[in-house]
């Protein structure tokens, strides 16, 4: 589910962060008012945090002797309301990329829409349904499947409009080389098949226990305000979102749609690859012989020599010992 | 001292010894195994965290952080080997300045992940053959150098310095702040919970996921009342949203300088090329 | 006057008691003993004292503060609260938060903004007081139970608090410890703190208590003698043995 | 033949020592109390012997099979090991993980697959031979220090295993509650069972324990003595009564 780095165009990361901050905002402001009410939420913040962590490394086991991961977006969202879970999940998200180098750290945004936003909204709206027809279970069953595959989806989608948000001029995607018809059935196909009934397993059982233990611990919603407002921005972003990723990235590639069926077919980037704004190396040519092509003899010899010259001072950096005194 | 009570005699079962449980299914909980290996890794690294660099060039976090996120977009954004070759130059340049010691470490985390993105991360590269493969893994490495770098020389406290900086939300920089300390409080304790529960695991559980919700359904409700007992013994220790450490003073120009070349060449790649 | 207060304090966990119906003044560097059987009450007394939770029924007086959840939800408030009272947890492992044993006796001095060289300066007392020196640059997480909780309490001593709340501090701790951290709090007193201990340990507090508090199983003070009266009472000598 | 040997044991922790060149035989229905100065290493030879982690050198056997991190990956083998052994934590809050207090006494023998009434029968047995019968409808978590340490001991008795490893059981029991515990050890043993426990309290280990192996700083064996010949050795005793 975590997008890495080099998936996603440096447009489509930028917008969606971009398009991530008002919901931040909008978090932080939600929280704060539930902070009031009761003060224990702010420690559970970075608890919930740190169990979301725990939770994505913890490997279940599933028939067939592999084992997969839930993420819990649904669970945390019932228990410490949705917007703390959005916060805390995006907690998760950052130490994950900044401290642990899992996931991306310009695809930061994308990933925390897909999962710090969209699933556990999603699950929690159906956990509501759910609760409104006094079947809070069957709600919270349905919500953490349809939670984790509709985040899946937009991960999916996300990486599927990149062949044609990003190619060179010849056509080449520069980045995730799956169009929508491959990318979304993959990501959908995992997650409709296993991960889903994973994180619904996972999802119910720890609610079951907590129910049964302590009551009174799970999220309590607040007295209804204007929810309107709140939701018209969203509805709102949900819209301009994919606006602007496409938008902001006719900077990076003219797109056609008459090229589309051209582009998805094209799963090569050698032929033409790397047009980048350099003018052209030539990156085949450069590990068949040692001449640089496309690029002024002078250049390549200079860049040559300096790393050269680097990887020497490195190795010799490397097998020195140490000399400046530790305090 | 034990004064010779008339003590009740002991049920009988517990005075035979147990009729050994034979089990047939194997590695049912191996997961469990898994998991602890997993978490006692976790662990170690929380416990030891990457020798961070004495600072002899400080820079202030906030632009620490900024450099990080240009550099990234950079390698993100230039389709040729060139520019990636003068970046990874940029970035040698760089390790240069760290003493031999954390070089070494730097190295071998970073071959090690190199290795686990290649595995996992690029394989649907493969299918567009091999010199796609060659460039994205490039890119990749030299992301996942620059992240390590970062890694390596910014401690916990300089990141959070850094958000704050750049103005992000105290209940946010808070929220991370206790979720990594309660990453090690909670995964010592799952660790725990999770030898305990083997101990006891006599035989092949036919539910293993009613252990896991009971696991975390456990590990939730507990830290729900660790949670105002850590909280108050922070507060009560003075913690008030932010961490009171003496900040670097480190002069701009520092900033700049070492902000600078990344801005060239960011101001290169979006007007030059043209 | 008295240093605080409670004025027939209940506290009701959702399925039991914690406490009923106390009453209890505590004057400036007394040295209390909280004993009585498990699971009548002590624990929940000194979270109640510090701040922790607050009464289902009557008042808590603090140096003529009401601590009631309006005073809690000040946050202000709460951590001049929390400066003046530090507390020893039963179960030390939600106490240690920091990365190393020095930096976690260091934290709460940095909080209180003290310069580095005062800062540096109490670690090193504080270790040295708890004779915990030589696990400075341990993970606290990581030292053996009677280790943490001596650097639990050198933690909390790092910010001179005046009064201290200790929950079974000596459980875990060698015999000789347990008679190193006794001299020491009652060192602490005489300097003025005042201390109020649980323990199931009467051999080892009795000489240094100086008023003992007694719960029964119901939750409530059964008896509250100080240290002479108890020296003629042998009954109460022999029950406190037991618990 | 002996029950448990173990040949120049030593086990590291990432930055210290935590048992160095322990040999060491146990006979099966022995009583063995480990004493020693904190972080001497009784808890890891403990966690050693129960098969949580294993030797770094030396060879560790039990009843005949050498356990080591073969024997330990095999699954069939470590269940059956757990079935032999059974353990008490330092920290009894890590043990508990069940909803309710007899469904974590029930835990273990449902795992055996006994009949519903044999399983009851066990719960209601081991609660009341801990005096916990009271607890029976409480959450594990939610109760007092010294509640959790009977509840702990009753889940593992529930388990009927041959060999008990107990750390520090008796911290944070009142004298009475210590002394029910040390008694119903001492019938255990007398039933022929192997028990093992760690304490600090000598005063009242010193009447039960059959056997004495006393630790150093240096986390190796110092004295390995009985009852018999610890009651001719008053230096040594007046050395155990501090640790
Ligand atoms: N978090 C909790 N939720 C519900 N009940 C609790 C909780 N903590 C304690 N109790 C109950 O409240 C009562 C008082 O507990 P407390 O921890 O104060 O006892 P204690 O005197 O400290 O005992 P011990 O000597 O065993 O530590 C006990 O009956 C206990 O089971
Ligand atoms: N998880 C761990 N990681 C690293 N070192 C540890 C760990 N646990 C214990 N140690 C260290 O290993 C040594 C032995 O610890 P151990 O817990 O066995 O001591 P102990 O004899 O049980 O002490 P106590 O009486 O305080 O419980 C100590 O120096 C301790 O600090
Ligand atoms: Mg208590
Ligand atoms: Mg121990």
């Amino acid at each position: 589910m975590h997008i890495p780095d080099n998936y996603l165009s440096p447009a489509t990361c930028g917008t969606l962060a971009v398009a991530m901050v008002p919901i931040w905002t909008v978090a932080v402001l939600k929280v704060k008012v539930q902070l009031k009410r009761q003060r224990e939420t702010l420690p559970m913040l970075g608890i919930a945090a740190s169990l979301a962590f725990l939770i994505m490394m913890f490997n279940l086991p599933i028939p067939g002797g592999t084992t997969a991961h839930a993420v819990g977006g649904t669970l945390l969202a019932v228990l410490i309301g949705p917007w703390a879970a959005c916060l805390a999940l995006t907690v998760t998200l950052a130490l994950q990329a900044l401290l642990f180098g899992d996931g991306g750290i310009l695809a930061f945004g994308a990933n925390a829409l897909n999962m710090a936003v969209i699933m556990p909204f999603v699950g929690y709206a159906c956990y509501r349904l759910g609760q409104k027809w006094r079947h809070p279970k069957i709600g919270l069953a349905v919500g953490a499947y349809l939670g984790i595959n509709t985040a899946a989806l937009v991960a999916g989608i996300e990486l599927g409009l990149q062949p044609l948000l990003a190619h060179t001029a010849s056509g080449a995607p520069l980045y995730c080389p799956y169009g929508l018809n491959i990318a979304v059935p993959a990501m959908l196909a995992a997650h409709l098949l296993v991960a889903g009934w994973v994180e619904m397993g996972f999802t119910l059982l720890v609610y079951q226990f907590v129910q049964k233990v302590a009551p009174t611990s799970l999220y309590q919603t607040a007295p209804r305000t204007s929810q309107r407002r709140w939701l018209g921005l969203l509805l709102g972003l949900a819209i301009l979102t994919p606006l602007g990723l496409l938008a902001s990235n006719t900077a990076w590639g003219e797109w056609g749609p008459s090229e589309l069926k051209h582009l998805l077919a094209q799963q090569h980037l050698t032929a033409q690859v790397p047009q980048g704004m350099a003018h052209g190396l030539h990156f085949q040519a450069l590990f068949s012989d040692y001449a640089i092509a496309g690029l002024p003899v002078s250049v390549g010899y200079i860049l040559s020599a300096l790393t050269a010259i680097m990887i020497f001072g490195l190795l010799i950096r490397g097998l020195q010992h140490d000399t400046q005194l530790k305090n | 001292m034990i004064p010779n009570l008339k003590t009740k005699p002991l049920p009988t079962w517990l005075t035979v010894p147990n009729h050994p449980v034979k089990s047939k299914r194997r590695a049912s909980m191996q997961f469990l195994s898994r998991n602890q290996h997993h978490l006692r890794h976790l662990l170690q690294r929380l416990a030891q965290p990457a020798p961070v660099q004495p600072s002899s060039w400080p820079l202030s976090p906030q632009i620490n952080l900024l450099r990080l996120g240009l550099v990234l977009l950079l390698i993100a954004s230039v389709h040729s080997f060139v520019w990636l070759w003068g970046l990874a130059l940029l970035l040698g340049l760089q390790l240069l300045l760290l003493p031999p010691r954390q070089l070494r470490y730097f190295i071998r985390r970073w071959l090690l992940s190199c290795c686990i993105a290649v595995i996992i991360v690029l394989p649907s590269y493969w299918l567009a053959g091999p010199a796609t493969v060659v460039f994205f893994g490039v890119k990749t490495s030299l992301m996942l150098a620059n992240a390590q770098y970062f890694r390596l020389t910014t401690t916990f406290q300089d990141v959070l310095a850094g958000l704050k900086a750049w103005h992000c939300p105290n209940v946010l920089i808070m929220t991370l702040a206790i979720a990594m300390i309660y990453l090690r409080m909670l995964g010592q304790h799952l660790l725990l919970t999770t030898e305990a529960l083997d101990l006891r695991l006599v035989a092949p559980t036919r539910h293993p996921y009613r252990l896991i919700g009971a696991l975390f359904g456990n590990l939730y409700l507990k830290s729900y009342a660790y949670a105002l007992e850590l909280y108050a013994a922070m507060e009560a220790r003075g913690f008030n949203g932010h961490y009171a450490k003496p900040v670097g003073t480190a002069s701009h120009w520092r900033d700049y300088l070492s902000l600078s070349p990344v801005l060239i060449l960011m101001g290169l790649l979006l007007f030059g090329g043209h | 006057m008295a240093l605080l207060t409670l004025n027939t304090v209940s506290y009701d966990y959702p399925t039991t008691h914690g406490l009923v119906d106390l009453t209890l003044t505590v004057d400036a560097g007394e040295f209390i003993c909280l004993m009585g059987p498990n699971g009548s009450g002590k624990s929940t007394l000194l979270r109640l004292l510090s701040g922790l939770t607050t009464a289902s029924h009557g008042t808590y007086q603090l140096a003529g503060h009401a601590i009631n959840a309006a005073y809690l939800a000040d946050a202000v408030k709460r951590q001049q609260l929390h400066q003046q009272v530090g507390m020893v947890f039963q179960n030390t492992d939600v106490q240690l938060f920091n990365p190393t044993v020095a930096e976690e006796v260091a934290f709460g001095p940095q909080q209180l903004g003290l310069p580095a060289a005062a800062v540096t300066q109490r670690v090193t007392d504080c270790l040295a007081l708890t004779h915990s020196t030589e696990l400075r640059d341990r993970v606290p997480y990581q030292l053996s139970g009677g280790e943490k909780k001596r650097v639990a309490l050198a933690s909390v001593l790092a910010l001179n608090p005046d009064i201290l709340l200790l929950d079974e501090p000596l459980n875990g701790l060698t015999i000789a410890a347990q008679q190193d951290m006794l001299v020491l709090l009652q060192q602490l007193q005489r300097a003025g703190k005042t201390i109020i201990m649980a323990s199931h340990n009467f051999q080892q507090v009795q000489s240094v208590g100086q008023r003992f508090l007694i719960f029964n199983a119901d939750h409530q003070i059964e008896a509250d003698v100080t240290q002479a009266e108890l020296a003629t009472d042998t009954t109460l000598q022999a029950q406190l043995m037991t618990l």
